[in-house]
């Protein structure tokens, strides 16, 4: 359909492609609307993203107000009220899962916004600019790179006495950062090769011109891709730092929490404290992940 | 040379090919009415449509045509090496010495290439495998098909080298494809095409990639060994120039299938197809100054939606009513040329 | 012969205009670094190394060579994309080369550029307005705001596109029409030079007639100078009224269409020329025919004396410690960079009064194999 | 190859010290912050003051940088970098060396990163080539779900999961059983056993190495389908080679370079996924000496094994590296 279009004094015959109009977005929202697989994992992440930010919505009783838990109900099994069951607190399971939703999708959030905004900036100004800023901040990413993730936030995250939304942001994006810069930065220098990037300098058009306009436009997308797998897999590294002892701590409902309470007791027949918590973790993190997936495929131009 | 390569120890190995009855008395390479078709997400693609010649040894073969003609594909469907699906030999009949290729089993029919039918390709860089050595690839046939040991395939490989021309052969039978210049890398290139001492070379835009000086080192070559080995050669190309020094006849082809076929000399001087006609008017010649270039208005077909009639008859001056319904057939053209035109006297006297 | 002689004196006439662009001893090296942990420079690639030039007014002059001869960098060099290592680039009388800020921006408003990428040169992410509207919101005195969208039509019509398609997007274009939306893009802010690099080579044979139809027809209407850089020998003869040949950074002979394309005297030009088939099989064998051995020696560390030597059959030991300069030499009516210039017809058949049926003759007779 | 070898070791000296530094900084950084780890460690019933200093001296944590917010503290960081040089890595709260303790337990931390590694190298490979050969067929399909939803997978999550459903519901039964033989049970046992020091991690490792095992399988089958796209398989198809050749030959190596690639990062993932699985599994490894520091709030020991895996992992992204280069030329050559 490209190739046909029609110019006047070229002469070539009107072939009927009049109306198809769109963009290289607009050709990405065709590809991923013709996908159930986008629409599943779309929907999916709208589920979990009114479950953080809204939880009433889905369970009317925080597991947090007064008289909503009762130890006498700690571990209870599932009922036909209760289809969860109780956590060891004595709290149901469905609401506690719902209103500790938040905790790691908000968090993840927060990590995913403050490593796309450094990487799409450091990446672009190491892409872009070449020479010295670049090998500052490629060396500087390398070290960053040496130190593995878990390990890394093990030793901060085991030093700081009190660990909030804000503390496991912070380090989680010291030691995030990295992958984003390395992808934004090499899809930045794809870009900065290209033609029009020399048109747009020899008319005279300033770099931050260039960059706001072209360069930005033109390698975000493999950083959209990867951002949005990342916020599924700090979901992941949430819940198991919570997990390892180093993450949130009791008495906050967070899903690393129950499921460390939920693992040794399994063992002992309790499986809906492992299972229901783990179900709300891997749903959680592979609707995010598929959604990236659906993503990269539709916009890779390799699939046109 | 021609020591290296009667050395024919190679073909003592009983392949499946000695089963096959080549008449030697046939034409050495006959395509008939090759029809290839892709499935694409716009519709059915007729890449090539209806595409018949004759090539004998000795003989060289120019296929002309701009990119998206269908003039690599009719080389990688001679070949077998069509990528199926998405494509698809909808019809007719590639012969090599009486045996229609089409009809062979896979597990035969890749005894034939390399062995019988060789290629070149473009972009000799991406062609050859960046992670081994040019000796080990180009040993690689004599190892697969004739079963020679690795000292025996890189002794091969160093011969080859020097038959085409690279210096210091020996050594630089050790070096990866990286390390050769872009003339060289297309030698090599050739080297292994010839590695099996194949009867008919297809050679795919041989020289397009390379810089001017290059590509007269190249198509000498080419053409050096072509006429040395007897060898048949189809020289596919958009180059008229190219063509021009060194086919003995010409294939022109448009929106995939041919529009007209001749002797060198006639196709040039007399072209009997309104497309061939634009074509030769609308390049620049280096040894003219001043002409006017004739535009070819418009812009080639896709082939999914092709024009009903004639291809050609949306951008023809000389397209009437009924190119726009009937489809030309291959008429006869006398002096055994072809052409695809319903008005080719005309075209053939103006 | 008569008529060549007319076409010269018209041309002629022509290179008479003032000098728009002048170009002395321009340089321009590439460091090459090495370094395990800090990166020193090594040596240098001498992409572009002493080129002069002039570009007169309404005139176009070719820049001839094989890659990595230094031609796109030259291209780069005029655009103020690259600045020069050493020498005078002057615009009008006014050097470029030291400019900054808003001089620079507004000496490019007087020299655009052309590139030859027809898919990387026109950002996907932007409608055709919007690509060809670009000048203006880069140079915003140059149009009024409410005059842009119209002023985006005209030039669209102008290089041959339907005007209503200003809100699609580059991909829904074919190659030929994306190089026309380039052009257009060039002329928005009306320049007197247009660099053209590799325009036409993209391009299949039957769009190529099309594109460089148009940029001759915009030289007559907008009194337009172009410097076209390209690889293909035939269509810048076709389109130049002066060209220059370059080989590893140096121009290695200079002179109008006819002085290089008839009378070539320097022994690359010569080899390159001869290395052009012409589409007439009748040729075939009859024209001089020069094969060069070896390859293009790297540009980081050329050969002394004369860059062309090593590959030259000319060569003798002067050529090795003498570099030859490009002036007119005795003999010779154009400048050409070699010690022992004389001149070669390469392009012609070598028999004046071919005959028909010599053509059938197979093979090349007329070889004349370069050797060292 | 020598050159490049020789380039990439003294390329790797400035980056682990930079490494180093990072960690030595950060954790500076947070202590001068947050206050020092002795003090966290005793709580609200602080000691007298001599015993503090005293122990402070000890953990090298009475520098008086320490005190000064947004000091880098290169000196203590020199005097680390002597320290580290000759092995020394601290002692843990109790005064037992850190290395020491480390080398007791590397050698099981050790074996379950390679059974993970040869797990994930060998299915994930072999699922890889499937799918990319079969590509969008059922086998393709199969192995791209698979893979998703293994990644979906935290290692905590899939190790809990398998310790109650594999450990405990297969294999405590098959123990049990006059039938099935040892090492069968062994396989799937939900924790160490010393006399079986490979079989019983074959559990743990499989967990430990699922995550990386579908990043391979993803990352082999992207390859390899984009390298059967490539002109030299056209090449090799011009030949005659047949579909082993091209497939066994010329497209398999060109395809594990990415692999290899990703082989360097994911040592760092299996270190600190081991820290998960030796707590689930309960396997005397260095992973469990790190979780049962951060219960006890040992924090010299971990800056002393996070310091050392950090090590470790550099050194083997290094060998990955002169791996990555033996398999392609270009990198060797350029």
């Amino acid at each position: 359909m490209t190739e046909t279009m029609s110019a006047k004094s070229a002469g070539a015959s009107e072939i009927a492609d009049e109306g198809v109009n769109r963009s290289l977005w607009g050709d990405v929202r065709y590809e991923l609307a013709r996908k159930p697989l986008f629409w599943v994992s779309l929907m999916l992440v709208l589920v979990i993203l009114t479950m953080a930010f809204f939880p009433q919505l889905w369970a009317s009783e925080s597991p947090n107000a007064r008289g909503a838990c009762d130890l006498a109900n700690a571990r209870g099994k599932p009922t036909w009220d209760h289809p969860f069951g109780y956590t060891t607190a004595g709290c149901d399971m469905w609401s506690s899962l719902v209103w500790g939703t938040g905790k790691s999708v908000i968090l993840a959030i927060l990590v995913t916004a403050g490593t796309t905004i450094l990487g799409v900036l450091l990446g672009t100004a190491a892409g872009y600019y070449g020479g010295g800023t670049d090998t500052i901040i490629s060396r500087i990413t390398d070290i960053f790179f040496g130190l593995p993730f878990i390990l890394g936030a093990l030793v901060f995250l085991a030093l700081f006495p009190e660990r909030n939304v804000y503390t496991l942001t912070l380090v989680f994006v010291v030691f995030g950062w990295t992958s984003l810069t390395r992808v934004m930065r090499g899809s930045v220098i794809a870009t900065k090769q290209k033609d029009f990037i020399d048109a747009a300098r020899a008319l005279g058009a300033s770099d931050l011109f260039i960059i706001r306009k072209h360069v930005i436009a033109n390698s975000i997308a493999p950083v959209i891709v990867l951002a949005t797998i990342a916020l599924g897999t700090y979901i992941s590294a949430e819940a198991t730092l919570t997990f390892l002892g180093v993450g949130y701590q009791r008495p906050a409902a967070s899903w690393g929490l129950l499921v460390a309470d939920g693992q040794t007791l399994a063992l002992a027949g309790f499986w809906h404290l492992l299972v229901y918590p783990c179900a709300f973790i891997v749903t959680t993190v592979l609707a995010f992940i598929l959604l990236g997936d659906v993503l990269r495929d539709a916009l890779d131009p390799r699939n046109r | 040379m021609t020591d290296i390569l009667s050395n024919g120890h190679h073909r003592a190995i009983r392949t499946p090919l000695d089963a096959l009855a080549f008449d030697e008395d046939a034409p050495l390479l006959e395509v008939r009415d090759l029809q290839v078709e892709f499935h694409t997400r716009d519709g059915l693609a007729h890449a090539v449509n209806g595409v018949s010649f004759v090539l004998e040894a000795g003989e060289t073969l120019g296929i002309l045509g701009e990119s998206g003609c269908g003039k690599s594909v009719t080389a990688q469907a001679i070949m077998g090496i069509l990528d199926t699906p998405p494509a698809k030999i909808a019809g007719g009949e590639v012969r090599y010495r009486g045996v229609d290729l089409l009809s062979l089993d896979e597990s035969v029919r890749r005894h034939v290439r390399a062995n019988r039918i060789a290629m070149i390709f473009q972009d000799a860089l991406s062609a050859l495998n960046p992670v081994f050595t040019v000796g080990w690839q180009l040993g690689e046939p004599a190892r697969k098909h004739s079963g020679a040991s690795r000292a025996d395939a890189r002794r091969r490989a160093v011969e080859l080298l020097d038959m085409v021309g690279i210096p210091a052969a020996k050594e630089r039978v050790s070096d990866y494809p990286h390390q050769f210049s872009g003339g060289m890398r297309q030698r090599v290139m050739i080297a292994m095409a010839l590695a099996l001492e194949p009867d008919v070379i297809i050679a795919d835009e041989p020289t397009t990639a390379l810089d001017v000086t290059v590509q007269a080192q190249v198509m000498d070559l080419l053409a050096g060994l072509q006429k040395e080995l007897q060898l048949g050669l189809v020289l596919i190309t958009h180059d008229m120039g190219v063509v021009a020094d060194v086919a003995d006849k010409i294939c022109v082809m448009y929106a995939g299938g041919a529009v007209e076929q001749a002797n060198v000399y006639d196709i040039y001087e007399k072209p009997a197809h309104p497309y061939t006609k634009a074509l030769l008017e609308s390049i620049p010649r280096i040894d003219q100054k001043g002409q006017d270039l004739t535009v070819i208005k418009g812009l080639p077909p896709v082939l999914t939606d092709r024009p009903p009639g004639c291809s050609f008859n949306p951008r023809c001056q000389y397209a009437r009513g009924n190119c726009a319904h009937d489809e030309p057939p291959l008429y006869d053209v006398p002096g055994g040329r072809k052409s695809a035109c319903h008005y080719w006297e005309e075209v053939l006297g103006s | 012969m008569s008529t060549e002689m007319s076409e010269q004196n018209s041309k002629l006439a022509r290179a008479d205009g003032d000098v728009v662009l002048q170009v002395t001893d321009v340089k321009k090296y590439f460091p090459v670094k090495k370094g395990i942990v800090f990166q020193r420079t090594v040596g240098q690639v001498q992409a572009v190394d002493g080129v002069s030039l002039e570009l007169r007014r309404g005139e176009t002059l070719g820049v001839v060579g094989e890659s990595g001869c230094g031609k796109s960098t030259l291209g780069r060099l005029l655009m103020g994309l690259e600045r020069p290592t050493s020498g005078s680039i002057k615009l009008n009388g006014r050097e470029i080369a030291d400019l900054k800020g808003p001089e620079l921006r507004k000496m490019r408003r007087n020299i655009q550029i052309v590139l030859q990428d027809p898919y990387s040169s026109l950002d996907p992410r932007m409608t055709v307005g919007d690509i060809v509207g670009e000048p203006y919101h880069v140079h915003p005195d140059a149009l009024a705001g409410r005059d842009r969208r119209t002023t985006v039509q005209e030039l669209l019509d102008v290089v041959g596109l339907d005007p209503s398609h200003v809100n699609r997007y580059p991909h829904q274009f074919s190659g030929g029409q994306r190089q026309r939306i380039g052009i257009a893009r060039a002329l928005a802010l009306k320049p007197e030079i247009i660099v053209c690099d590799e325009p036409v080579s993209a391009l299949d044979v039957s769009v190529q007639a099309q594109v460089v139809n148009l940029f001759e027809q915009l030289q007559e209407e907008f009194g337009l100078s172009y410097v076209f850089i390209a690889h293909d020998l035939s269509v810048v003869r076709h389109i130049s009224d002066r060209v220059l040949v370059m080989y590893l950074g140096k121009g290695v002979e200079y002179g109008t269409e006819a002085e290089i394309y008839e009378h070539p005297t320097h022994p690359y030009t010569q080899a390159l020329l001869s290395a052009v088939s012409v589409p007439d099989p009748r040729l075939r064998g009859h024209r001089d025919h020069i094969v060069l051995e070896g390859d293009v020696p790297s540009p980081v560390d050329p050969p002394s004396g004369c860059r062309f030597r090593t590959r030259c059959w000319k060569a003798e030991d002067i050529c090795a410690t003498d570099e030859p300069m490009l002036v007119t030499r005795d003999g010779a009516a154009h400048p050409s960079a070699c010690h022992f210039a004389t001149e070669r017809d390469v392009v012609h058949a070598l028999d004046r009064d071919l005959r028909t049926e010599g053509a059938h003759m197979f093979g090349r007779d007329g070889d004349s194999t370069a050797s060292r | 190859m020598g050159r490049y070898v020789a380039r990439r070791l003294i390329q790797f000296i400035p980056v682990i010290l930079g490494t180093l530094f990072l960690l030595h900084m950060l954790s500076t950084l947070t202590i001068q912050i947050v206050g020092d780890p002795v003090r966290a460690l005793f709580g609200p019933n602080a000691p007298p003051q001599a015993i503090i200093e005293e122990l402070q001296a000890r953990y090298n944590l009475d520098d008086p940088c320490l005190e000064q917010t947004g000091n880098p503290c290169v000196g203590l960081f020199v005097d680390r970098i002597g320290q580290y040089a000759s092995g020394d890595f601290g002692v843990n709260f109790r005064g037992r060396s850190v290395m020491e303790m480390f080398l007791e337990r590397f050698p099981v931390t050790a074996r379950l990163t390679v059974i993970a590694l040869a797990f994930e190298i060998v299915v994930g490979i072999t699922a890889g080539v499937l799918a990319g050969l079969k590509k969008d067929k059922l086998i393709d399909n199969l192995v791209r779900f698979t893979t998703v939803v293994l990644i979906a997978f935290p290692v905590f999550v899939f190790g809990s999961l398998a310790l109650l459903l594999v450990g405990l519901k297969i294999g405590l039964p098959l123990r049990n059983s006059d039938w099935a033989p040892e090492w069968l049970g062994q396989m799937l046992n939900v924790g160490y056993d010393p006399d079986y020091p490979w079989l019983s991690l074959v559990l743990p490792g499989i967990v430990l190495g699922a995550f990386s095992l579908a990043a391979i399988a993803r990352l082999t089958r992207t390859s390899l389908i984009e390298n059967l796209r490539s002109d030299y398989v056209r090449t090799a198809r011009a030949k005659g080679l047949g579909a082993r050749d091209i497939v066994g030959v010329h497209t398999l190596r060109n395809s594990l370079i990415p692999v290899i690639t990703y082989i360097g990062i994911d040592i760092g993932f299996l270190l600190g996924g081991s820290l998960v699985t030796e707590g689930i599994f309960n396997i005397p490894g260095v992973g469990q000496l790190v979780f049962l520091a951060i219960q006890a709030n040992d924090a010299p020991v971990i800056i002393g094994v996070v310091t050392i895996l950090t090590v470790v992992f550099l050194v083997s992204n290094l060998v990955v590296d002169i791996l990555y280069a033996a398999l392609d030329p270009r990198i060797r050559y350029d």
